[in-house]
């Protein structure tokens, strides 16, 4: 789960991250309020989650109230890359000596958490990353022993941070560190991580993406999923407990098992079609679960055709058949569905789907010849 | 031979009094699997059908000589679980969970590293079956039967699928190994190919992969250095959009990190064919097959 | 660093651990108020570092104002075993129904935390362990990966709890573990561990002892230390940076380095005397640090002669002479020294000695030649 | 040979620009030990009369290969440069700081337990002296030279004190290692005792303990079933009353656990002869040489 930015922010401040002060607001009134409050100059900051904010008008200073009505009025409502701002952050300005970037991500390959420390802040870390390689110190911490003092020092002397920041920038990874462990986050990067003019050093921004098979202990994070800016029909599927992506296609998918799904999406590819969505029904999907399922995938208004791919192992496709028929029997979609059951109870189901004889529901007995079927019918 | 379960493996249910517990382990009992017991906090005393319940996994082991753990209890403490049947001095600990939390993964994947007598299969993995011996998990095992192609593989349905291309191919199987869809998974790909390279019954590998981290490429590079034996490889998530988790936790690419592509070249590169489908996959390996028996 | 049971009950409660209400108290009107605020039934608890406090008359349960007055004027200002009762803990009274014991300690063998769990509570549990070892579980912890979930419910599965209690109990344990390491702790121990009536775990004594290296890191715990209960000549010592120890007999000693003071008392034994104190005087001594100490040795009117066993490594037995010297010009002792040097310096330690001529003061070359020198001269 | 320090020490000392670093640097640098940098951070490019400064140990290591490192930090601070050594691949370290919290050296403990290539002596001791090789530490040197006998032990001032009883009786030493009087000694008689056994130049090896622990119980056994040579003991604190810390973090008898009454009856149990005095040390220990020259 993606934090916005002042989320983020106060996530790091729970943990000591040192941050500039700010206000979140959802309207105008409550932006100039908030920038009242914290004083001028202060910056409105678009809440999306998006990089490019700056670039496309997304933030902006203001040195008075007249300035944060104005900046306000533009930023709410406007269109970022596909994100439409429900939310800005009012902070107050920040006198920068110097922008940094750290960040830590939990590092799959090394089975470590992986800390980041560059002197080049405020650009797309990427690049730096492939420009200058040395500029970017990587550095990976051995979670039973944790983040020690010794870590942060060769980060800031190998990044080469000025000599008088050197303890609070360490001072701030520990906490940031800290932060990462304590709230499951799978990604904090603070890019600029800037240094003040009087010396003090701050996270201008956040990112932070945590993990949701945690979320249950940390209920609070729980609550910031910002389901404005998710997908309606994404959102619909969470709700019923669904594995689901939504795609650009126009081939439904349903199976079962994270790898067939995936392996159906391309083999839909290779015949030429392409998927609406990604849907893992999930291991021992019951009846009532396809159900749902079929209510899912078709309330996507592109989904000229449905694939039914199901290997049963703990799935029996009887219950698949059952929910296929119920949904029918429910919904009485208009597009056609090819099914492909194999695997434990394939035979009953095959016959509960020839007996029931659904509108346009097309058995095959392959996962190939069933994805150049639903292509061909999806047209 | 077949690698990790056999008719040596003497099993221990962590969580076998829950529902999908009892099911599972009555299953693997019934395939054959010597389950010797089982681990339900608060239950120790009472039985499931003839297999004995236990409260800890120390007690388990003790009284029963358990060598092999499967972990069936809901993601919250599963981590406590494998950590237990760790201490406990289990070898074997094959995590069926899914949805353990990350931190919890490589907290247990750290820990454990520092034990050279164990390890660990999982988490959010379907588990290992060696047709004819054992099976510990959840793998239907009546599509498999006992030969010679060892597989190993991220996701469990997808095996299947293989696995029954490979069957209709004329295959049986040494032993099929899930490793799981998770971030951290206790074995690589390395490990468990390494396992076969050594097992004298394997004489080709099938590794079914997908997108997500970077232990196809790994492998890709362990294959070339270290495994004489022909290996066939699979990858899911081609047409998988960047950024978003596909159904596996571990299932995600990452800006351009983790693609299907890349993987796919670098087990070409490194001499491992690569199938464009599961049917493919099972063509490529008879051809190989068949030239194994020529030469 | 040892602490007072109301101190350590303190000390739990801020990590979570279940201890009764309760109020300290220095005179009998704060300890009758407390009661008041507690209400009625109370226990009024000596608030002294040793065992044996309920046997001794140190612990009364009071069920009404009159008694908890009678009992604070009866336990207030008793002697117990030698300590003086400067302070109570007056305790909401706890319904028992059943008596469990519980500890942590640092194990300096296996190198890792040792927690113990019995249900046998409420007696002396060196006893416990010696009669019926099985009544006490033992189990070692790996500092690096923490006390898990799984601990708790092995100890008290194996040491039998009552099967309702195991999971709060665990609960205790699991905080328990976090005190130990949280306060560095070198042992925690709660005897009796106490099951309610109503089903309830609560610490109903605590033993707490703190690794006083660590002090510097808890400012509050260091303030806890019961100065009133030290001895006054080992105050002065540690008020000085000297490391110092009381004993009975009637040979100060002074030496440097701590093996080699604890050989010279068991050499001063051998040659049939007792020495009246431990004092390492530390490596690299100056002459101010031996002045200082041998005001404190002097201190000790049992003092009827005085060892100097010098082996100079980083010390100086120049300095160590001129500190002599120098204590004699302020302090004038009148009984005996003996002194014996070797080592850096040695031969101008000897001569600044012999150039000064004390009165009374006797060099020796060897350990056990001034060993037997003291003895004889301490009487 | 010698143990642990000689001429293959590249020594690099954690606080060499402190006034005590500073000094018993350069003083086992005029002994002849082969001083090749020191960290300080912050002060890293600065020099100590010719001996280069570095910010971390992961530069000083790369820089001037040092493979041993000196800890001289106040003790908030020495637990982190022991760790950050061995995370720099430094393979023996020497932590003379007194008074770290117990709880740090735990964590050390357990943490460099995981590496089989790093050995901590210390905390808390007085180094390591090879006559004639190397000296690391504040062992004042001029008291030893070159000859047979190991020497380990638990106290600084204990030390040079056998050390001059046996000098007088006419031995040199191979080593002399002080292990630190602290209640979590990175190295444990048994492991210096085992470098001693090892060590074709010791022919007798002294150990000096004293109360508190099971360290010298521990090496009882170990001597027994692992030691051929000759080993002389002493144990200090006969007369210490129980409960009370004796100067040393580590030396106190608790309850009836760590008397030296105890240590002395496991080490004669185990056939180690024990000397009651110093003196008596030296004494036992010329007699043994004595009988290793005739046989």
């Amino acid at each position: 789960m993606d934090l916005l930015e002042y989320q983020g922010k106060q996530l790091f401040a729970r943990h000591g991250v040192p941050v500039p002060s700010g206000s979140p607001a959802t309207t105008v009134e409550e932006a100039v309020k908030a920038a009242d409050e914290i004083g001028y100059p202060c910056v409105v900051k678009a809440q999306v989650q998006i990089g490019g904010r700056g670039k496309a008008g997304g933030i902006k200073v203001a040195k008075d109230r007249q300035e944060a009505e104005t900046h306000s009025k533009a930023i709410l409502g406007m269109d970022i890359k596909g994100h439409t701002v429900h939310e800005v952050w009012i902070e107050a300005a920040s006198d920068i000596a110097a922008e940094y970037y750290a960040s830590i991500v939990f590092d799959r390959s090394a089975k470590r958490p992986l800390v980041m420390l560059s002197t080049q802040g405020g650009m797309d870390i990427e690049e730096v990353a492939e420009n200058d390689p040395d500029a970017l110190v990587r550095l990976h911490v051995d979670p039973l022993l944790g983040f020690q003092d010794f870590h942060a020092r060769r980060l800031a002397f190998e990044a080469g941070v000025d000599a008088d920041v050197v303890r609070p920038l360490g001072a701030l990874l520990t906490k940031l560190y800290d932060a990462f462990i304590k709230e499951e986050a799978m990604l904090v990067e603070v890019n600029p991580l800037i240094v003040t003019a009087d010396r003090q050093v701050a996270a201008l921004d956040a990112k932070v993406t945590l993990d949701d098979n945690s979320l249950f202990r940390h209920p609070d994070n729980a609550s910031l999923r910002n389901v404005a800016a998710e997908d309606e029909q994404e959102q619909m599927a969470r709700e019923r407990g669904l594995t689901f992506v939504k795609l650009d296609g126009n081939v439904g998918i349903l199976g079962n098992g994270a790898g067939l799904v995936m392996s159906t999406l391309d083999v839909v590819a290779q015949a030429g079609g392409s998927a609406a969505n990604f849907l893992d029904a999930g291991g021992g999907s019951k009846a009532e679960a396809i159900t749902s399922a079929v209510e899912v995938i078709l309330s996507n208004p592109n989904v000229t055709a449905v694939l039914f791919n199901i290997f049963g192992g703990i799935t029996r496709c009887d219950e698949v058949a059952r929910g296929l028929i119920e949904a029918f029997d429910q919904i009485k979609p208009t597009v056609p569905f090819v099914v492909r059951l194999d695997g434990t109870n394939d035979v009953e189901g095959r016959k509960l789907l020839a007996d029931a004889n659904l509108p346009n529901v097309h058995t095959e007995s392959t996962m190939l010849g069933a994805a150049k079927k639903v292509v061909e019918l999806a047209g | 031979m077949a690698i990790l379960v056999n008719n040596d493996t003497k099993l221990c249910v962590s969580g076998i009094t829950g529902r999908e517990g009892t099911f599972h382990t009555l299953n693997n009992k019934n395939y054959g699997t010597n389950v010797v017991s089982g681990v339900t906090p608060g239950k120790g005393g009472q039985d499931v059908e003839g297999i004995p319940v236990f409260n800890t996994f120390h007690d388990a082991v003790e009284k029963t000589g358990a060598n092999t753990a499967m972990i069936f209890v809901p993601p919250r403490f599963a981590a406590d679980s494998i950590l237990e049947a760790e201490d406990a001095g289990i070898s074997l600990i094959i995590a069926i969970t899914e949805g353990i939390p990350a931190h919890d993964e490589l907290r247990v994947y750290n820990h454990l590293a520092t034990n050279p007598n164990v390890r660990l299969v999982g988490p959010n993995c379907p588990g290992i079956l060696s047709p004819g011996k054992a099976n510990v998990g959840i793998i239907p095992a009546s599509f498999f039967s006992e030969g010679n192609v060892g597989v190993v593989s991220r996701s469990g349905t997808l095996t299947y699928q293989i696995g029954n291309e490979l069957a209709q191919a004329g295959f049986g199987n040494s032993s099929i190994v899930g490793i799981g869809g998770d971030p951290v998974p206790g074995s690589s790909f390395i490990d468990i190919i390494a396992e076969f390279e050594a097992d004298p019954e394997t004489e080709l590998i099938v590794m079914a992969g997908e997108i997500g981290g970077s232990a196809e490429e790994e492998a890709a590079e362990f294959i070339n250095a270290n495994v004489t034996k022909p290996v066939v490889a699979y990858i899911a998530g081609f047409t998988a959009p960047p950024g978003k988790t596909m159904g596996h936790a571990g299932a995600i690419v990452s800006g351009s990190a983790g693609t299907a592509k890349a993987k796919q070249e670098a087990l070409e590169a490194n001499g491992v064919r690569v199938g464009r489908t599961p049917t493919e996959v099972a063509q490529i390996a008879a051809e190989i097959a068949g030239s194994l028996k020529t030469a």
